[in-house]
């Protein structure tokens, strides 16, 4: 009900703007004092804020619906069921797979990078293999190779970036060999904001039939995703990055890949039988989502993206490069601040430093003005090195955020200025 | 609130309690697993194909009431018939349970099968009433693997 | 504040009895009607029903708190952590663990199994070693040691059980030998409701020098559970099953074995420090909690769990003894009625059979009556194909359930007899 | 809300800018690494000790201006203290932050150091400030591993 109308409220039909006010308030957090100020909140690349109608719908699933799902024929579980695998299908949707059952619910980002390390590591990466990544991961997007490859023996091999943060594509060519299983790529940098050339990796990746995961934590809620436009064979996100609730994500991968790969973990619902003799698996999606899942999460994720198509992927899109761009520009140009990431397809982030200032001072006096960023490695520690910066300043921008907030944003950076004299 | 009685029709039980051609069939040339990995329902079908007619079939397995009466009427439609005939009531059996063929308005072959329509009311037991179905569509098309109605 | 309330409400002063009544009003949902009828909710032990206070817990989160954990400067990062950290110690004094980096947040109990049996099994479990389970596990206690022993080839021995669905504990001492690296056993069996002699288990275990995992996934709502008496290696449970949100769930282990134990998966929060030549893990417990966690569902057990100690677990499991006792004797002496697991320690499982009508059939009609029973096998197949049955249907209680409750069931039982004729 | 200026005062920033002590000491007999995976403060520190004397202290690293200014002012304390008379502050400092020691009720060995009583408002910055001290204690223990304040 309440969502519908939001979601009206913020499409005025005589405009193509999007009413931010009437967003807003569909986020009650955002009405938040901290410190006795309103709250600014730029720390979206770290979580999102939820709107009313995902709480909502958490209140009605545990009010109306809750039971286990899957396994049980009275009404309740009936309805739970309905609920979690349509959930399903809106991510489907969301993300233009296929197939439903290419839709893996996991617990986030990093299980769901985690999950292929495992299960397709196991099965396709032996000794002496490759495995390519990039220098502007996320720790998610390292360490689990890393394990991979300490565990069968293989090879981490990393595609440079340049100083504005950009992948240096043209090397990648020649990583290329006969023993790289897989490319494992983030689609938007959470530490510079770079979106990657993605479709041209995947490209050069199929034509020596080499698959693709891409890391979309970032990218979801900014980039309109389309996995079979884009080709990917794997794909992966956390439910709390794009307005849904923590401790559910997504992992797509293409049938064939999931369909040849070992489970993951083991336990309910991931069997077909049982014994102590002998024990088979599942079909999709089933064999790679053992025990109860985050029913509620799977809900709430699925009505968060409803919420974002409601007020459309693209327009969000677009307004949110008109933030980062005045952004840029505001920020970008009071006297010390140096911006770390200025790639020529950036989305979102506005990762910077100030001369002579830790970040993390940076992060205290801000903080006393209200004002909510992020600052430390952001879980990219290669990145914090390649730069040569123990830390940066990091805002980072949603489609609630106004070009106010970044107003205030800059007298706060002033403030601390001020306070270092 | 459909009323209980609709699905457990009397033909129902009596099809539950005695079966027909629940057996192991020695002449048989085709064998099929079919397993429903949620309610544990297990059935093997045995075949005897003459050509593309359907000579002789029995089941065998454990289930519920829903599964063994569709088990026990399947068998009792499909014997005679040939492979295509046959194909054609499991598509349309498969469309009724689902809700997607009512039997009164869309013309059809099913017969005495549509005492299982009242399955469509039931979510949950649609895949009782299909395993059968599911097990005889594999073995007529001579798949290897088990059939699993997940 | 409601909380408070309800739970003052739940035990007047002078009773010492539960005020059912009172804590029902605490479970929206239990006011449903299904098909018609009021609902009689006995499927427990697939999931609990979570009271109003978890559900505010998680509004209030959203609305006043979220924000990512741990990596933060600012206040709603501060407030966020502290939550999440403030639930790690409320479930280290749920189970009486001794530190609270003890307490590893997991995403539910069949997790926590496959991250002992991953991380520990990599460790310990080597080729010609062997595990012990019992032959009243749940699939999510069968599965990962089977993939583990296929994995490095180590074989699974099973402690058997007798008719009544007792744990044949003389045989285990026959069974320990120089090979065995783990004993892994369910505490109280969700298919039978049996209460294993966990103790007697851990001690003849411990005298071998052989650790002992227990799946608390059932005892954890009807037991008192004090994992430094029990002297257990390592304790796993899910949050859903204890009036908590689903996706959330503890493994708790003893330090020197946490310590010891390669990280389960890799990614944010659980490294030290990452580079791509080193990678260095964190303490605990962040070493095995990769990622964003589940900060909701940590801070929903924690409010669940605090909600269970102010009724009084021991209040709880006695009032659930005279309810599985009252079912017994009800639903026991309706004629064609097999009851399955008879053990003597038993607690809130009603696994039975009804001559000539499957378990399926009976879940349906009783449906129909808006009654929730489980059909089917529990996830617990072995445990059927030593009982020689198909499935079971199976009621299970919870403090909220009520002996009228039971009375319905057993209305519900004759009716399903009747439609049989 | 309390005043930032209350946490940035003037001699913190001094320390910040001018850290005492910010050297690698080529007589030190031992030296110990601190770090805050947290933050990433990152800093090493150099003893040379004579018996039970801190005879010469140095550090080198980087981090917060906190952290900066607390590992300043703590090499200007300790230098040539004894290694209990050191132990006594680490453990009053580490109090003080945590609002445990009130400096202006208890009795105590501070000093100046209670210029850094400020940070017990700051609780994400507590870490900054102890880690020079907790590294300084891991290092008078003679701890092989690197400290971290996680
Ligand atoms: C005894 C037992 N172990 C493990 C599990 C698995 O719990 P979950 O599905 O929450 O991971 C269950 C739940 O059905 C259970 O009853
Ligand atoms: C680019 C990127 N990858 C992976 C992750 C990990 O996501 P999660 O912590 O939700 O698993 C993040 C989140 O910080 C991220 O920004």
């Amino acid at each position: 009900m309440q969502a519908q109308h939001e979601i009206e409220n913020a499409m005025p039909a005589a405009s193509d703007k999007l009413n931010i006010e009437s967003i807003r308030r569909d986020f009650p957090i955002l009405n938040l004092k901290v410190h006795g100020r309103q709250l600014v909140y730029l720390d979206n690349a770290a979580t999102t804020q939820k709107p009313q109608v995902v709480l909502d719908a958490i209140q009605r699933y545990y009010t109306e619906q809750n039971s286990n799902v899957h396994r049980g024929v009275h009404y309740l579980s009936q309805l739970a069921t309905r609920e979690y695998e349509g959930a399903r299908v809106k991510i489907q949707r969301f993300i233009n797979a296929a197939e439903s059952h290419e839709v893996i619910f996991t617990h986030g980002a990093t299980e769901g990078i985690n999950l292929i390390a495992s299960s397709y590591g196991r099965k396709f990466v032996h000794e002496g293999d490759e495995v390519i990544i990039s220098a502007m991961e996320h720790h998610s997007n390292i360490v689990p190779w890393q394990m991979l490859c300490e565990q069968v023996g293989a090879k981490l091999r990393i595609i440079p970036i340049n100083e504005k943060g950009e992948l240096l594509i043209d090397d990648l060519e020649a990583m290329i060999n006969a023993r790289t299983r897989l490319i494992a790529l983030v689609h938007l940098s959470n530490a510079l904001g770079t979106i990657n050339p993605v479709k041209r990796v995947i490209d050069i990746a199929h034509s020596h039939d080499v698959p693709v995961l891409l890391d979309g934590a970032q990218a979801t809620s900014h980039l309109k995703i389309d996995v079979q436009e884009l080709d990917c064979d794997f794909y992966v996100f956390s439910g709390h990055k794009v307005c849904g609730p923590t401790g559910i994500g997504v992992l797509y991968g293409k049938s064939q890949w999931l369909e040849s790969m070992p489970p993951f973990m083991g336990g309910g619902d991931m069997i077909s039988s049982v014994s102590f003799e002998k024990t088979t698996y599942n079909s999709l999606p089933y064999k790679f989502e053992a025990g109860t899942p985050n029913i509620e999460g799977a809900i709430g994720l699925g009505v968060a993206l409803d919420y974002l198509t409601g007020i459309g992927i693209d327009r969000i899109a677009e307004y949110e490069n008109e933030l980062l761009d005045y952004a840029t520009e505001v920020i970008g140009s009071i006297p010390g601040v140096k911006l770390i990431g200025t790639a020529r397809e950036k989305s979102s982030v506005l990762s910077f430093t100030l001369e002579n200032i830790h970040p993390h001072d940076i992060g205290t006096i801000l903080d006393q003005e209200g004002i909510a960023i992020r600052a430390g490695h952001h879980c990219a520690q290669p990145v914090m090195k390649f730069f040569n910066v123990p830390a940066t300043a990091r805002a980072s921008f949603s489609f609630y955020n106004t070009k106010q907030e970044i107003d205030t944003l800059a007298e706060g950076i002033q403030r601390v200025i001020e306070v270092f004299g | 609130m459909s009323d209980i009685s609709e699905l457990y029709q009397q033909v129902i039980l009596d099809h539950n309690k005695k079966p027909r051609n629940f057996r192991k069939l020695e002449s048989a040339n085709r064998e099929q697993e079919g397993y429903n990995p949620l309610c544990g329902d297990q059935l093997t079908l045995y075949l005897e194909m003459d050509g593309k007619v359907i000579k002789d079939i029995g089941f065998q397995g454990s289930g519920c009431a829903i599964s063994k009466a569709s088990a026990s009427m399947m068998t009792a439609a499909v014997k005679g018939k040939t492979k295509d005939e046959a194909e054609v009531l499991f598509d349309e059996f498969h469309r009724m349970v689902k809700g997607e063929l009512d039997p009164e308005k869309e013309e059809n072959h099913l017969g005495r099968l549509t005492i299982l329509s009242g399955v469509r009311e039931y979510p949950a037991r649609v895949k009782c009433a299909s395993l059968s179905w599911h097990t005889l569509h594999a073995a007529l098309e001579n798949k290897d693997e088990a059939v699993s109605t997940e």
